[in-house]
């Protein structure tokens, strides 16, 4: 095995690359593996009118539209699952500053699937009948068919790509390779629809030390791999740390208004400076 | 008078959303609620009863309760993991899957459901959760069982949004639209059993203590009211599993 | 972690429960980890009209076909690699005692996909232009189509399913969960598409011996968990053994005519009269 | 008189084919010669080089001479193992792989490719391997190079038999069917470089010792002779590398 390109990059670096108005994919779902050590850095960096696709939204999705970094997001539902609803969300979509474009969670995994490879478009037997599919029609995001084969109606979604992914991963090689432990639910697919992949992993080793039948991400589609142990903190990463029910909790009571959400953001985003600062604090 | 009874509403709910569980069904379980009714199940009169998780999780065997589908407690023990895809897609949409159990906002008299938005008496919008899975396993399970509190405003004649289809939708039947599934079999509540058929729905049991006349006066959508039976009070069994290993804090049954 | 049900069974059993006419599929790729022991037993069973599907052939196809057991391949093409083509099947094919009908190794794997999947149909841009196409159209297995969100040409295709297919594995927990080193191909959508899938394996484990991030087939689709190491001599197993080029050698050669053929059939599949007595001839 | 050249006709395809490798390209290669002659390139002139093989593995790095793809010998050293769907699919199909370099039993004068059936001169028809993934290679690669033996039988006006399209098909340019990629743009030979462009067939270069007019002559389809350059002959470096390293059994250049 070759020693393979060094792909390692600073969360700094990594975000500064991040322009307004890119069409971002994040990977976590609700409580679970979210990226909001690179949240923390966007929303710092004072990004604007992202395009947000995410499949299940959870606490990194929440915090990038209560700093306004969000013109539009595309997902199929999200929560903080018993801590409460993704209160920011809800809130700017009523209020009008973000479009929200819905789906079932399958089918925006199934667009995403055909971005990755590449298919003119794809057929699903899902949000038939359903508001959901009406709302989708309505904005050119889906049309209703018929089988060629059988003529039953179905639904066709047009393929979706993204400028780029992040992904919270377990275990990265230097070179992208990444492993991810327990499920995986559509991280695969929303990884391989972007141009760009964006790593952060709680261990990052050396080429070779990972078994390449247990490879989740293959390195020949990542473009950079950032150290970011913890970086899912509050949330959970599956055999390493628990979510922080007392810190999810405290965020979703500051999310349920305004003015606490920015009280929030003060004080545990720019108040800290970092992630580290970040950890710190929330374990004091 | 009636004795006090021996169980809270929601250990009856989880109880009477176990008894829609046949053994050897292959099940899709939401968060909450319908977690605790499938587990209780499968410890129960339904071992053999493999469950999924939207999440990518194939037969879980958690020892602690969870927050959710996210909560990495409830991926415990399981078989084997994989993505959203494996689940939604190849056992769901492929048609694997026997029964999904949903939680709901609200829902109509063909069991459709609303997880989206509702719209308070002022006019005012509130949003929700949207759909996650729930569309997709309300599409294409076999059958598909709602598991909610009985209040009246949780069900509708015409719902503000459709997020999951019933059995009927808009007046036509749900396989007019291309849907593969069989649609809401049963609404189970807090006080009963609502049957979704052909003619809609129909008061199927009522829970221990429960007046029919008074359920169906709190349920505002057509129902029919028939002569209800009542539905099997729980089990010192059952309320020791919910007690003791699959809500021993309360979260969804006190 | 729960035992699971226990899915051991025989060879000779699960052979027993195919029956003719039964759309099987194979999960085996040129040289590699083919299905050897299992195509032997069916040999001998003397199954007919079967329905085979494989996205690329090697020794088990062709020594079904050999052995008349298959009305119709659906293939992608395939070959023993450098030690010859699979005579068999070009033969049986040129005498028009074997319909093909024939993809692009993607083509046909993306069927196999829509039908794993429960799609309605699903669409590519492979096929387009070929001489591949225009029989599969004529065949009714595709049909040119617009993409109906950019009106550009692509092929579309009906799902496709099987009644069994049949994969060798490495590993094997008895429910049914199975793992696999190296490349996978397409065997993850060749299992997904068959209603009901067998499983043989070079070792089978007890539930739970298994990582459950590493399983490559969930229990939750085998029916059958068949212990067979060294099953898939002598085609290679990746990590397990190498190829025997000898034999393959030979079998080609055998292959090259039709009385080749038959006398390797007698000396080595019904002469042997069991695949242990096979490996232990081979070995002689 | 010519001195007897240090080098095989089949060095030299390796040694040609290799120089239409780019640093940086993602290369899919088919079994054989293409194997050859990519590995070559990576490790000379193109050591960013991005090896995919169908079968489902990244980045392979043998250390030994494989029988073919379905060779575990050739899987060595993957940086990770994936599916097909994963190389066909994501990567190739996805438009992320620059190159495909495959071989042929037939070419045209556009680079359309048959590796299906041959018709004899008596009409008789005789079978090959069929497509694998060689259609979907040169329908999405953004460059195609096709790496054969130089024989009159191997060049036709008219294939019996279209597997892989090339920059044409049936006299219509091949995005007008849709299709992805660029097509083929080069045919590799053990005595020339054919380059297809716009125009057709041109005469790139041929091999060090060999006369244009014979290669013409030996290439029975529309070719623009032109001024080819003279392929750069192998240097002492790919030589090494070919008989120490990528064949020194020479199965493949020999």
């Amino acid at each position: 095995m070759r020693a393979g390109p060094d792909r390692r990059e600073s969360l700094a670096d990594v975000v500064a690359d991040i322009r307004d108005g890119t069409r971002l994919a994040l990977c976590g779902f609700a409580i679970t593996r979210n990226a909001v050590a690179f949240a923390h850095e966007l929303v710092r960096a004072r990004r604007h009118r992202l395009s947000l696709t995410q499949v299940i939204g959870g606490m990194e999705t929440d915090l990038l539209v209560a700093a306004g970094a969000v013109d539009d997001l595309s997902y199929g539902g999200g929560s903080l699952d018993r801590f409460g609803p993704l209160h920011a969300v809800n809130r700017a979509a009523m209020a009008g500053t973000l479009r929200l474009v819905e789906y079932s969670a399958l089918a925006l995994t199934l667009r995403l699937h055909a971005g990755a490879l590449g298919l003119p478009f794809i057929a699903t037997r899902s949000l038939l009948g359903s508001d959901l599919a009406q709302a989708l029609i309505a904005g050119g995001h889906a049309r209703l068919a018929e089988d060629p084969f059988d003529g039953t109606p179905c639904l066709v979604l047009p393929p979706l790509r993204t400028d780029v992914a992040v992904v919270h991963v377990d275990v990265a090689d230097t070179a992208g390779n990444a492993v991810i432990a327990g499920p995986t639910w559509s991280i695969p697919e929303t990884v391989r629809a972007a141009d760009t992949v964006i790593v952060l992993a709680e261990e990052v080793v050396d080429v070779g030390a990972i078994d390449p039948s247990h490879v989740h991400i293959p390195a020949a589609l990542v473009h950079a791999v950032v150290a970011a142990p913890r970086g899912a903190y509050p949330t959970a990463v599956f055999g390493r740390y628990d979510y922080d029910g007392a810190h999810l909790r405290r965020y979703a009571q500051a999310a349920a208004d305004a003015a606490g959400t920015a009280a929030y953001l003060d004080e545990w985003v720019f108040g800290t400076g970092t992630f580290d600062a970040f950890l710190s604090k929330a374990a004091a | 008078m009636t004795a006090r009874p021996a169980w809270t509403r929601g250990e009856m709910l989880a109880v009477a959303g176990s008894l829609q569980v046949r053994d050897g069904d292959v099940a899709i379980v939401g968060l909450g609620l319908p977690q605790v009714a499938a587990l209780l199940a499968r410890y129960t009169h339904a071992p053999s009863t493999r469950l999924l998780l939207e999440i990518g999780v194939f037969e879980p065997d958690p020892t602690e309760p969870a927050m959710g589908i996210a909560d990495p407690r409830m991926w415990q023990g399981g078989s084997s993991f994989g993505s959203m895809l494996e689940i939604l897609g190849v056992m769901l949409h492929g048609r694997r899957v026997t029964l999904g159990m949903l939680g709901a906002l609200q829902v109509d008299q063909w069991g459709s459901i609303n997880t989206t938005e509702v719209v308070a008496e002022d006019g005012s919008r509130r949003r929700f959760n949207g759909s996650g899975g729930g569309n997709d396993i309300a599409s294409h399970a076999a059958r598909t069982v709602v598991i909610m509190s009985h209040q009246p405003r949780k069900f509708a004649r015409v719902l503000p949004f459709v997020t999951s289809p019933g059995r009927m939708v808009r007046g036509r039947p749900r396989d007019q639209f291309g849907l593969t599934g069989g649609g809401t079999c049963a609404i189970v509540t807090d006080r009963a059993v609502i049957a979704i058929g052909p003619q809609g729905a129909v008061l199927d049991s009522v829970h221990p203590g429960e007046d029919p006349d008074a359920v169906v006066a709190d349920t505002p959508i057509p129902l029919l009211r028939g002569a209800p039976a009542e539905t099997p009070a729980p089990t010192a069994e059952q309320l020791d599993l919910i007690r003791s290993r699959l809500d021993p804090h309360g979260w969804y049954t006190r």
